[in-house]
Parts: C-alpha cells; sequence; structure tokens
C-alpha cells in the first residue's frame, strides 16, 4: 500500500496554487489535509499525476467574523481549530458540536474545513450541516472568483460544483436568526466511523412558538446531502407538537431521502434509522428554538 | 528517480536533510531514511493510529502525511519522548497499569496522549476515553491503558 | 522465607524497550543491500490463469526480478501438511488441499499469490506490481458453506468428487436411546459466521542468503520459528544448520502467525538464495485479510434432549466447517468444536457429525479460540433455549447440569485437537457460576433494578454464561538455564512470544527456583541459534507447557547451585536458601556466597577438573504433557440496547477466570480484557463480508470493525479462582484464548433478556444493529 | 449486488430503442468511454473510465447485446477489467410506451464487483453505481433530444 507517483508543487500563494491548477487541469489534485485522499492513494485507487499542495498558504487559514454576526472560514482551517474557536462555539454552535463527530482527534489535527467539503462525501458532517446552515462557498480560479450556496455546491456523490482549476477558499457560515435551534444526530457503528445515517437539522421558530423554517439535512442517505423538503414543508406554520414531529420524520425518512446499501446498513435500515433520528434531532432543536 | 525534493525537517529536535520522492509517506521516511523504527506502521489507511506522530506537537498520522509536507516542520516520535533508563513519565505510567501487551500499537498511544495531557492535564475518564479512540489496540482491551492514563495524569499532578 | 515471586503483580521486563521505540519487530530489520517484495494477487476468487506478462514489470526501473510459478522450476511445491488428521478418531475422511508458493494455473480463492517482484524498494515493487498483466478464465465460485456441498456445486478441486474436505464423527453413550426417553428434544439450526484476527503488525518476512557463508537468516512473524526453520531446510536442501529463523519482537498474533508454510513464507527466503540478497516483504493491510488466515464460519444443526427438571440427557450435533480454499492446518478447529460441545455439563449421551468443507475463500485456521467459541455457543444458547421452553431459571437449568466439583478428572470420552482422550483435569464450575452471579449481583438485578429501569423505559438486559478451554497441549516445549557470573540469568526457549509477557512469567518462574530478582532473569526466545527444540504458540500453552519446561530446568540449576555452595560454605544443603541473588545459611544470612561468585566457580579452571564434571550453573530440560489442562471460568455483563438505533451499551462486565495457579495476576487480567475485546468484536462488529463471488467487501480496518475504547465496557471486573491442575508442577491452565471464547453467546443471551418484550431468538453470531432489526422484525411477523 | 430502477425518455419508444442499438450514441451511457469497437454482430469492446471524485478507475471490457426484442427489451451484458479490479454487471431492459413523447425503461440487474476497489470500497458501490446509471441515462435522453431537434 504505497502510493504511486506523482509530481509535486507547494505554492506559497492563492495565486501560485491556481497557476498551477490552471496548468495541469483534471490531471492536478490540490491536496489539503490529505486525511482523505491520501488513503485512497495508497489503496492506488487515486492515482493524481500532480499534488498542489495547500499546506504552505497561511493566507488560507483563518476564522473571522462575518457582517451579519456569522463567521468567514479560510479552507485551510483545521477541524481542531475549529472546534476550538470561541466565535464558531458562539455563532455557529451546531458546526462547534459536530467538530469532534468528525473522524479521529488525530485527523481533526491534520484535516481541513475546505478539504472536507470540497471531498464532498455524502457522508461527512460538514457537508450535511453547511448545506443545513445555508453556507455559502467562496471558489477562485485564475478567471475570478465565485460564491456559490453550498445546496448547489454539491452534484453527486464526491462531486461538487468544483472546476478543475478552480479552488474552495472561503465558506461563510451564516448565524442562525433568533429562536432558531439545531441539532445534530448520527448513529455511528464506531465511535470514530462515518454514520449509518445522520441528521442535522435547523428550525426556526416565530413569536408564537410556530415553526417558520426547518431543514433537515441528511448525511450517509444518498449521493449527495440529502436535504428533506417535504418534511419541511410539512412543519412550516405547524405548531412542533410530537405529532407534527413524527410526521415530518416519517416524511423524510420515506419520500425525501435516497440511501443506499452496503455491508453495515441496508437502505431498508438506514431509513428506520433517518425516521428515528429524524424525530430525535427535531425535538431536540424545536427544544433549543424555545430556550433561545 | 525523478522528481527529488529536498526536505529539511526537525525530527526529535535534529534537523535532518534528505533528498526524497514527493511520494514518500512520512511514516516510511520516519522508518527507513531516519531509522526511527519506534513510529509503527499498522494499516496506511489513517485509522489503527499505530504511525501516529507528533507534527508541529500535535499527533497525526504519519501514514497520511507525505515526508515533503514536513519540509520546515518540527516532527517528535516515540524516540524523542523518553529513553530506556529514563522513561517519560507517561512511559512510565504505562509500565506500571500493564497499558500495553505486543507493543505494536503503543507508541501511537503515547505520542498521542502526551499531546492530550499536555492540553487537559486533569482528564475525565470520558475524555480519556475520547483521546485514544483514535488509536486501535487488539491486546489490552484498553482498560490498563485508560489506567496508565489516569496514573500518569495523577503523577503529573503531585510532581507540579 | 524466601521471597515469592510467583502470583505477583510484577510490572514486565519487555516494556521499557516497547514503550522507547527500542524493540525489534520485523519490519524494523535493516540490510544494506536489501531489496523489497510486493505480491500479484488474484482479483478473482476462483480462475483458471490463461497467461500472465511479467514483461513490462521486469522492464521497470529498479525492478531485480519478477518470479512466477514457472519460473521455479521444480523448486515449486505446496506447502506441507501441518497437522494430520487424528489417527485416533475412527473412520475419518480427510482430503488434504495446500497452498503453494505462487498459483501455477487455477486460483482458488481471491488474494491468491500469482507472481512476485523483487524491486529496490516496496514502492517500486508496487508499480511493478500493476504492470503484470493476467489473463484469466473465471470460473465459478463457491463461497456459501452449505451449497457448496449440494450435488450441482461447483467444485473448488476439480480432481475432488465434491467440496468435502473431511469427516469426522464422534460419539458416547446413544444419543437416538436417551432422546427415546426425554420429556422434550428442542432442535435448532445455527449459523456462525467467520471474522479476522487483525493483528496490529501484519505478517513480515525478512530473508537473508549469505552465499559466501551458506547460511540464510530469516526474520519471521511467526508464533513458530523453529519448525520453520526445520521446514525451511527442508525445502531449500539445506542442512538445519544452515537456517537461523528469528521471530523478534510480533505485534500479536492471535493464532494465524501460526498457521505453516504461508506462500510468502515458502517463496521470500527461496528468492533471496536464488538472487543472493536480503529481501524483505512486509504484509500491507489489504493483504492481510486475504493471505492471512481467518477462523469461525460454521452450521450447525442441533438436537438436545431434556428431562421436564432441565437436566440433560444427549446431544447431537451435525455441523458443517468451513475450511477454505485449502486444509493445510487439518481438524484442529473442528475437534477444539466438538471437545467444547458439551461445555461444562454431564452429558452421558453425545453424537457429533462434523463435515468440512472447501470453499473460494481464504484459508481457515486457528484464530483466538480456535473452534472453542463455536462449541460454547451451540450449548449455551441450547441451554438458554430450553431454559425458556422449560421455563427455568436459566442459571438453574446450569446448575443441574453442571459437572459436579468432585467429578474430577473428569473424561468425556471423545478425542481432543492433541489426538489424546478429553478429560478435564480439574475445575469447580458451580463456584465460579456462583461467584460471578454475587459480583454481578444478579438476584438484585434481576428482582430491584431491572424492573425499575424497565419502567423508566431502559432496555437493560443480564446475562450470565460459563464457559471451559482446552489449554496446554503437547507435544513438549524446552528451556536452557544458565546463571552467568555476573550473576544474573539467562534461560533460552524456543517458544515464541508475541505479546504475552513471557519475558516476565517465565522470569517469574526462574525467580522462584534461584532467588534472583525478576529483571535479572533474561528470556531469550524465538531465535532457533539459541535453542534448537520446540513446536509453537498456540493453544493457550506457554505458560503449561515452556512454563514447567522453564520450571523444570530452573529446579535442575537450583540444584546444581545448592550442591556446590554446600561444598563452599561447608554446610549441608538444606540449611541453605538462595535470596537476593545469594545463597545463604537460612540460620546465618550473613554467611553467604553469589550466584555469580558461584557459577564463576562452577566453570572450572585448568587442574580443577574432577571426572563428570559438567561446566556451568546450566540445565536443559522439557515438559510434554500427556493430555492438555482445561481451563474454566464465567462472565457476566449487563448491557443496555436501544431498541430503535439497535445501539448496545454495555454497562458492566465481570469475569471470573480459572485457569489454575497464576503466575501474574496482573498480566492474566491483561490477558483477560484483551480476549473479551476480541469476543466482543465476534459478537457484535466484527464479520469478514464474502460476497456470493468469494470476495471480501470489507478488507479494511475502516470496514472491519474492531473495536474501540468506546464499544468496551466502562470496566472489566475480574475475580480469580485458583483450582490447581494436577499434569503439571506449577498447577497451572492457559488463558491466552479464554477471554474470547462465551462473549458471543453471553451477547445473545443479554439481548434476548434486554428485548424480553420481543420475542427475540438468537441463533447466529456476529449480530450487529442492522441484523438485529432484521431480527426483530422477522419475530413481529412471526407473532402476527 | 442488485441493482434495479427506471428512467423516463423523452421521446418514442423507438427512438429510444435505436438509441441503445446505436454503440455511437451507447458510447455515451458509458462513463468515460470514447468509442466502442464492434467485434461481433452484438459484442463491442471499449475503454471505460470511472471517476468519484478523486478515485479513477479505467476497465478495458466488453458490452454484449442479447435477448434482444425490438423495440421492447434487450439485455446488456458488460465485463470489464483494470488495475483496480473487476465489474461483471446483466441489465435487463425493458422499454414502456407511455405517451408519444414519453417512454419508461425499467432495469434490473446483478452487478458484480472484484479486486482491490470491491474490498476497500464498497461504501460507495450502492450510490455510486445508482449515480453512474442515472448520470447515463440521462446523457442518452440528451442525445435523444438533439437527435429530435437536428430531425425537424
Amino acid at each position: 500500500m504505497k502510493p504511486p507517483p506523482f509530481e509535486y508543487y507547494a505554492p506559497t500563494t492563492v495565486e501560485e496554487a491556481l497557476s498551477h491548477l490552471a496548468e495541469h487541469g483534471y490531471d492536478a489534485k490540490p491536496l489539503a489535509g490529505g486525511q482523505s485522499l491520501i488513503p485512497m492513494m495508497n489503496f492506488r485507487l487515486a492515482q493524481p499525476s500532480v499534488l498542489v499542495d495547500l499546506n504552505n498558504i497561511p493566507e488560507l487559514a483563518y476564522i473571522r467574523p462575518d457582517e451579519n454576526g456569522g463567521a468567514l472560514v479560510g479552507a485551510m482551517t483545521r477541524h481542531k481549530i475549529v472546534g476550538h474557536d470561541p466565535l464558531i462555539a458562539k455563532q455557529v454552535p451546531l458546526v462547534h458540536e459536530a467538530i469532534p463527530n468528525i473522524g479521529t482527534p488525530q485527523v481533526r489535527t491534520r484535516g481541513t474545513f475546505g478539504g472536507s467539503l470540497s471531498h464532498a462525501d455524502p457522508s461527512a458532517e460538514l457537508v450535511a450541516i453547511s448545506v443545513a446552515l445555508k453556507g455559502r462557498f467562496k471558489l477562485r480560479s485564475q478567471k475570478g472568483e465565485r460564491w456559490i450556496p453550498a445546496n448547489e455546491f454539491f452534484t453527486g456523490p464526491f462531486t461538487s460544483a468544483l472546476e478543475p482549476e478552480e479552488l474552495l477558499v472561503e465558506i461563510n457560515l451564516p448565524r442562525l436568526p433568533e429562536r432558531s435551534g439545531w441539532s445534530l444526530m448520527e448513529v455511528v457503528r464506531r465511535h470514530n466511523d462515518f454514520a449509518l445515517i445522520g441528521v442535522a437539522a435547523v428550525v426556526k421558530l416565530d413569536k408564537n412558538g410556530i415553526c417558520e423554517e426547518a431543514r433537515l439535512v441528511f448525511l450517509s442517505a444518498g449521493d449527495r446531502p440529502m436535504e428533506a423538503h417535504q418534511a419541511a414543508e410539512l412543519l412550516k406554520g405547524q405548531s412542533p407538537t410530537a405529532e407534527a414531529i413524527q410526521a415530518a420524520a416519517e416524511k423524510a425518512a420515506s419520500a425525501d431521502i435516497d440511501p443506499g446499501g452496503d455491508i453495515h446498513a441496508t437502505a431498508e435500515f438506514r431509513r428506520h434509522l433517518a425516521n428515528v433520528l429524524s424525530r430525535r434531532a427535531l425535538d431536540d432543536a424545536f427544544k433549543r428554538a424555545k430556550g433561545n | 528517480m525523478e522528481n527529488l525534493f529536498n526536505l529539511s525537517v526537525t525530527v526529535n529536535g535534529t534537523l535532518y536533510e534528505r533528498e526524497v520522492e514527493p511520494r514518500l509517506l512520512l511514516s516510511d521516511f520516519l522508518r527507513h531514511d531516519l531509522g526511527l523504527t519506534g513510529t509503527h506502521v499498522g494499516c496506511e489507511h489513517g485509522v489503527c493510529g499505530a504511525c501516529t506522530i507528533l507534527f508541529d506537537n500535535e499527533p497525526a498520522r504519519s501514514c497520511l502525511i507525505f515526508a515533503v509536507m514536513a519540509h520546515g516542520h518540527e516532527v517528535t516520535t516515540v524516540e524523542g519522548l523518553g529513553t530506556i533508563d529514563s522513561l517519560h513519565p507517561l512511559q512510565e505510567a504505562f509500565k506500571e497499569a500493564h497499558g500495553l501487551q505486543c507493543g505494536f500499537c503503543t507508541p501511537g498511544f503515547l505520542t498521542t496522549l502526551v499531546a492530550f495531557l499536555k492540553e487537559n492535564p486533569d482528564p475525565s475518564e470520558e475524555e480519556i476515553r475520547e483521546a485514544i479512540s483514535g488509536n486501535l489496540c487488539r491486546c489490552t482491551g484498553y482498560q490498563h491503558i485508560m489506567e496508565a492514563v489516569k496514573l500518569a495524569a495523577e503523577k503529573t499532578k503531585i510532581n507540579t | 522465607m524466601t521471597n515469592q515471586f510467583i502470583g505477583e503483580r510484577v510490572r514486565r521486563n519487555e516494556d521499557p524497550r516497547l514503550l522507547t521505540g527500542q524493540a525489534l519487530f520485523v519490519d524494523d530489520v535493516e540490510i544494506p543491500d536489501m531489496l523489497h517484495a510486493a505480491f500479484m494477487r488474484s482479483d478473482y476468487a476462483h480462475a483458471r490463469i490463461l497467461s500472465i506478462d511479467v514483461s513490462a514489470a521486469r522492464e521497470r526501473p529498479g525492478v531485480v526480478a519478477v518470479f512466477t510459478a514457472e519460473d521455479m522450476g521444480d523448486d515449486w511445491e505446496p506447502g506441507p501438511p501441518l497437522v494430520s488428521p487424528p489417527p485416533t478418531v475412527k473412520d475419518v475422511t480427510f482430503y488434504s488441499r495446500r497452498q503453494a508458493p505462487l498459483v501455477k494455473d487455477t486460483v482458488h480463492h481471491a488474494g491468491e499469490t500469482i507472481a512476485v517482484v523483487i524491486a529496490e524498494s516496496r514502492y517500486i515493487a508496487e508499480d511493478a506490481v500493476e504492470d503484470i498483466i493476467v489473463e484469466y478464465d473465471p470460473l465459478p465460485v463457491i463461497a456459501d458453506l452449505e451449497k457448496a456441498l449440494a450435488p450441482d456445486s461447483p467444485l473448488v478441486h476439480d480432481d475432488l468428487d465434491s467440496n468435502l474436505a473431511a469427516h469426522l464423527y464422534q460419539q458416547k453413550g446413544n444419543y437416538e436411546a436417551a432422546k427415546a426417553q426425554a420429556d422434550v428434544v428442542i432442535k435448532r439450526r445455527f449459523y456462525l459466521d467467520r471474522g479476522a484476527a487483525v493483528a496490529m503488525e501484519n505478517r513480515g518476512i525478512v530473508a537473508h542468503w549469505d552465499e559466501k557463508a551458506k547460511h540464510l537468516t530469516m526474520w519471521d512473524t511467526t508464533q513458530a520459528p523453529i519448525p520453520i526453520r526445520n521446514g525451511i531446510a527442508a525445502r531449500l536442501g539445506l542442512s538445519e544448520n544452515q537456517v537461523r529463523v528469528i521471530a523478534p519482537f510480533i505485534g500479536g498474533a492471535f493464532g494465524p502467525k501460526m498457521m505453516m508454510f504461508y506462500p510468502e513464507e515458502m517463496l521470500i527466503p527461496w528468492a533471496s538464495k536464488k538472487l543472493c540478497r536480503p529481501i524483505k516483504w512486509i504484509e500491507d493491510r489489504r493483504e492481510n485479510f486475504y493471505a492471512t488466515t481467518s477462523e469461525r464460519e460454521q452450521l450447525h444443526d442441533v438436537e438436545m434432549a431434556f428431562t421436564k427438571e432441565g437436566r440433560i440427557l444427549g446431544f447431537k450435533d451435525d455441523f458443517l466447517h468451513d475450511t477454505g480454499a485449502y486444509d493445510p492446518y487439518g481438524l484442529t478447529i473442528p475437534l477444539n468444536t466438538q471437545c467444547h460441545l458439551m461445555g461444562s455439563y454431564v452429558i452421558e449421551n453425545f453424537s457429533s457429525n462434523c463435515t468440512a468443507v472447501f470453499t473460494n475463500k481464504p484459508i481457515v485456521t486457528p484464530v483466538r479460540g480456535a473452534g472453542r467459541q463455536q462449541g460454547i455457543y451451540i450449548v449455551e444458547r441450547m441451554l438458554d433455549v430450553a431454559s425458556k421452553e422449560l421455563d427455568i431459571d436459566p442459571l438453574e437449568i446450569r446448575k443441574k447440569n453442571f459437572i459436579p466439583p468432585d467429578a474430577f478428572p473428569y473424561n468425556n470420552g471423545i478425542i481432543d485437537q492433541a489426538f489424546s482422550t478429553l478429560i478435564f483435569d480439574s475445575g469447580n464450575y458451580i463456584a465460579a457460576y456462583e461467584k460471578v452471579a454475587e459480583m454481578i449481583g444478579y438476584k438484585q438485578f434481576v428482582k430491584e433494578e431491572q424492573p425499575r429501569l424497565r419502567a423508566e423505559g431502559k432496555h437493560v438486559g443480564i446475562a450470565i454464561i460459563p464457559f471451559i478451554e482446552t489449554t496446554g497441549v503437547g507435544p513438549y516445549e524446552g528451556a536452557r538455564v544458565q546463571i552467568e557470573t555476573s550473576g544474573k540469568v539467562n534461560v533460552n526457549t524456543g517458544y515464541g512470544t508475541q505479546g504475552q509477557g513471557h519475558f516476565t512469567t517465565f522470569a517469574q518462574i526462574v525467580s522462584e527456583q534461584l532467588g534472583v530478582a525478576v529483571n535479572d532473569v533474561r528470556i531469550i526466545t524465538g531465535d532457533t541459534a539459541e535453542f534448537h527444540w520446540g513446536t509453537g504458540t498456540f493453544a493457550s500453552r506457554g505458560i503449561v507447557v515452556a512454563g514447567n519446561a522453564i520450571h523444570a530446568a530452573s529446579s535442575a540449576v537450583r540444584q546444581k547451585v545448592l550442591k556446590l555452595a554446600s561444598k563452599v560454605l561447608a554446610t549441608p544443603e538444606d540449611e541453605l536458601e538462595l535470596e537476593d541473588g545469594t545463597v545463604r545459611i537460612a540460620d546465618i544470612p550473613q554467611t553467604s556466597i553469589s550466584l555469580g561468585e558461584l557459577a564463576a566457580l562452577a566453570n572450572p579452571l585448568r587442574g580443577a577438573v574432577e571426572p563428570g564434571t559438567e561446566p556451568g550453573l546450566e540445565a536443559t530440560d522439557y515438559f510434554g504433557p500427556q493430555t492438555g489442562a482445561t481451563a474454566s471460568g464465567c462472565h457476566a455483563m449487563i448491557i443496555e440496547v436501544d431498541p430503535e438505533t439497535l445501539m448496545v451499551n454495555i454497562k458492566r462486565y465481570v469475569v471470573v477466570e480459572d485457569c489454575g495457579r497464576v503466575i501474574n495476576p496482573l498480566i492474566v487480567e491483561g490477558q483477560i480484557h484483551g480476549g473479551v475485546s476480541m469476543g466482543i468484536g465476534n459478537a457484535y462488529y466484527e464479520k469478514l463480508h464474502f460476497d456470493e463471488n468469494g470476495q471480501i467487501l470489507n478488507a479494511s480496518l475502516a470496514d472491519y470493525l474492531i473495536v474501540t475504547s468506546y464499544e468496551m465496557p466502562p470496566r472489566i471486573e475480574t475475580g480469580h479462582l485458583e483450582t490447581l491442575s494436577p499434569l503439571n508442577k506449577l498447577g497451572s491452565k492457559g488463558v491466552g484464548e479464554a477471554g474470547a471464547i462465551p462473549v458471543p453467546a453471553l451477547f445473545a443471551q443479554a439481548l434476548e433478556n434486554a428485548l424480553q418484550d420481543y420475542n427475540l431468538e438468537i441463533l447466529e453470531t456476529p449480530l450487529s444493529p442492522n441484523r438485529l432489526f432484521e431480527l426483530l422484525h422477522e419475530s413481529r411477523m412471526a407473532k402476527k | 449486488m442488485k441493482l434495479k430502477g427506471e428512467y423516463t425518455f423523452d421521446g418514442t419508444r423507438e427512438d429510444v430503442w435505436k438509441i441503445l442499438r446505436d454503440p455511437d450514441m451507447l458510447v455515451l451511457a458509458l462513463p468515460g468511454t470514447k468509442s466502442l469497437k464492434q467485434v461481433s454482430e452484438n459484442e463491442y469492446e471499449g475503454e471505460l473510465q470511472i471517476h468519484i471524485g478523486s478515485i479513477v478507475g479505467t476497465f478495458g471490457g466488453k458490452l454484449k447485446l442479447s435477448n434482444e426484442v425490438p423495440p421492447e427489451s434487450i439485455t446488456l451484458t458488460v465485463q470489464g477489467n483494470g488495475k483496480i479490479g473487476f465489474v461483471k454487471g446483466t441489465g435487463d431492459v425493458i422499454l414502456i410506451n407511455q405517451s408519444d413523447v414519453k417512454t419508461l425503461m425499467q432495469y434490473s440487474g446483478e452487478l458484480q464487483i472484484g479486486g482491490r476497489v470491491a474490498s476497500v470500497g464498497q461504501r460507495l458501490f450502492d450510490v455510486v453505481s445508482k449515480s453512474i446509471i442515472e448520470h447515463g441515462l440521462h446523457k442518452l435522453n440528451g442525445s435523444l433530444q438533439e437527435r429530435a431537434a437536428s430531425q425537424k
């Protein structure tokens, strides 16, 4: 299990990195934390001929407040840094809570926020959460930059809207409005495994305690983060009673997701778990919304 | 070999300069180029944790880092913790609590835990469990490892 | 009073080296000019090889050689049979089919070796493996154990009439007669699937042929260095003195490193001799799942006859045992299964038909437990079923059937893996059972805690499972013990070690005899240059067999010490004592001589030699038990299950272990903890997923789930019970495998107990949340 | 692994059939395939390249068409070998006329995956194979419409 040979570039600026990507196109892969790419290379399933190492670009690692009380996260910010960041803990608590669920402690010291999103693994926590939070991604190429909403970024299994010469450079994580609640629930075989199913719930209540908005986004439930639109519709305008939550959970599990089966869980078991977790996550999220 | 890279890296306080192929894994560089064979390789896909080293004082999988990525950085391996005649307090605690059997996974536990105890000198049982959850051990069932960590924390508390 | 060493929680001698990265493992061996090997393995589980094109691989820069079976010429030969079928059982059928170093024309399981690349680095070797083009003609694959015996099944070995690998029948009493008398006969079918051993260190070999010295040195992650040395010498046409095999520190073994000879073990030394260069091969993790042996798949059809009071009248079990594509290890596993089917119980009428079956899957050889787990699972599950059907408390039904403490030695009347009669030498099963029930607070839990927790909506369950483990079988081990002039003691043995703490426990045995500090005893093991005789590390036999050999040799040295000291100190032997590295007069402790000085005196100078003088304070001795010692114990657990997600949480875990005399309780506890963790894996996490084409779908540690710190109980509480074995001087029985044996049965009982409203009956292992979900669904359907 | 699914084409059953029987069109449905070489009446050879994020698998393989009942049903057999393993699949395809402009395709089959990719990539099979099939059929549908447009 030794990786195949490749050409290696270690740019120190984004500009320089983009020029390498532009030059090599499809043959090149940006190397962020490497915690997903390098195992695939060791198995020789991934054999990129050029690697553009982003680890020497200090301008890509930061966490700053945005104008609306949310956070801007540089793509090369490592999970552990995000997990310990007070701004994230305060303004984007869902991300703060999710960090310990990502990989192992040793993976979190290397793995990066932008790397995880670019990898677009439908089982990744940050992928689902970024959609649940209505995050936005800044992509840059030599031609310029563009912002894309998270829910349009993920286009298929391990596939995103990133063009080969483009780099995800920044992630905007908005702060949730008042009377919002959130929850992340997962069922995992072992503590650090990919979830059999997971769900990030974000809800908002109006002044009368009626659900104004709800978003349920699943991981490991399809070929990309799966947003439960029909379930959300059921909740909108409703008082979040146990019955309403149960109905939404059932809808999400039966109609909104498209889970596959694997050796750890059949599609049927995943739907069952999705139902259970949706109920628990919504319950938790609404409780928080009432408290906030 | 084409495409060699001049690597300069500090390992256990010593600066090394070597020419390496970019694809060389840091685990292989440490073990075979530098002869620091205390870092063990158990899976080469980042799950078992045996190859954990400290990369700029943070525990990381050396099988998931190319040696070239360590250019200009500091690496600490198990050889940098203590010696046979003068064990690190954590190593001492592992011995005391029988926290190892075959010893293959042990270096990865030690490097992980040295960093952990520095950040969290008085950990709860749950925090210890979390701290070692990225290291697989097939021999001990983890119980004596957990006890070793508690022991090391207590010892350090008494000494400071 | 002399120092006591046996039974103390002595800290380990080997730890400082292991803790500082200074212990030598096989992959740490570096030799100038060393080459590296990588194997081309079959993607297919069953295929004819039409052609192998290695031309591109040979041309790649850095590649020194590429070998296929054809390139081996007359040196190509399959591995030897490791264990023959038992000659003492009547009418055994056995078809021996063995693995070859490289496949010649037909691949029989995925991952078989087809070619080997030898190159300047492992990286280049792997590049070159990708250059090799093999053209296959895929053949129908048979991966299913039961279907393999169907008349229309594809044949694994087309020169045989069927996939029957072996047939073995054992019985005692008369089951049919017993059945006729029974009040109740219970029938069930059980399926036990395969898991992997997953030592943290994969296998590895370094072979160094020195052309000038005509000598081969081989570092090998083997549990059996001496048999490997003998076999390699024979294969390469060398004298045993021309081959030195070193099994240095080994990163866990758990059984599969006992398998001989792996294809790589035959090939790497051959290639080193051929190329006159040192060669290293280190198995990678993906290879390990295919290329290293695994175990436990069996299908059992069981009948048990009971009186209505719950006494077992008879037991019949016909089972299929998956042996994989080859059967070099003979019938060790199914024999172990048969020998554990009767568990800890008096069963006078017994009948067991075992059929071993070839499948297109990797080779099966023992993994920690080695067939015992399966036997215990069957008998304990049947008792649980009976306890429900007869409405008898699960504790009571077992108490009615335990072999009573005064019945030992207890003759079980069948043949065991050592080919001798299965006799349980000693034990007190009921005492262990009561002790574990007491420790976990069974009565209080069932009466008070469980109803209270259930009222809170918590699905909690309790389980207690007893087990026996046959350990410490022959043939023999040996050791040479020698006191140096420094006063330190060397012990050379052929017995390999893989983390069991032998550097310490063996030393404790010596210290007890010679009165030296444990860390003054140096154990030299796993190097054929240091000791010539031995068998291997298997069957939980280290302390029993090697330990007693060391005990015998150190007793002999003690006699020499006393004899010489008596002369030097002019005091009768019985007035001397060995203490703190000296021999002293018991009543006048200041009159003493150090062992080092005595050792110098024992090496006579010119003119001091008398006829018959043997130099040195040294002795060699051996121990070969007639029959194995049988350990026993009991595990108990309290579990909580989330009935919606089927996630489990072990709240408490208690073990009572009886392995006879305990040399080092700390190490025994460590062995038990590790065994339990593997057992928990076997019960709920670990399963090798084969598809119907014989592909392993989880050949990585991301998908093959060995437990982490989180899946373990908060603490394993241990209690020891010591019924001494009468079969050896130390009174010891083995413990290495014990922890893993009862766990799947324990899990099943606990899950049924926790989910008692669901009417669940578990007849398979390993389980998983998904499988449990399906079983609950099935039982719900059955109710409707 | 079992595969089963449906796809609705924007075209008549005859047009869909024509596309299915045209190797130059079929090539579009096979990921990363540049061309198909006809080796016998109903057998083609080509190279498949599957990209799933950073994972790239190149398979040299054969496509066989059998059990042809124009324009209703056909069986496709794909067999490919590559460095990362092998794939072998058989799919039965049925076309159902839904209207003048809609044709429903139902497919069911078996997919075997072996070798390196099978041993470590199982988590992806179901979702990825579904996605590849969808993607391929979507492309076919696109060219179906292009064809229709150019014929107008």
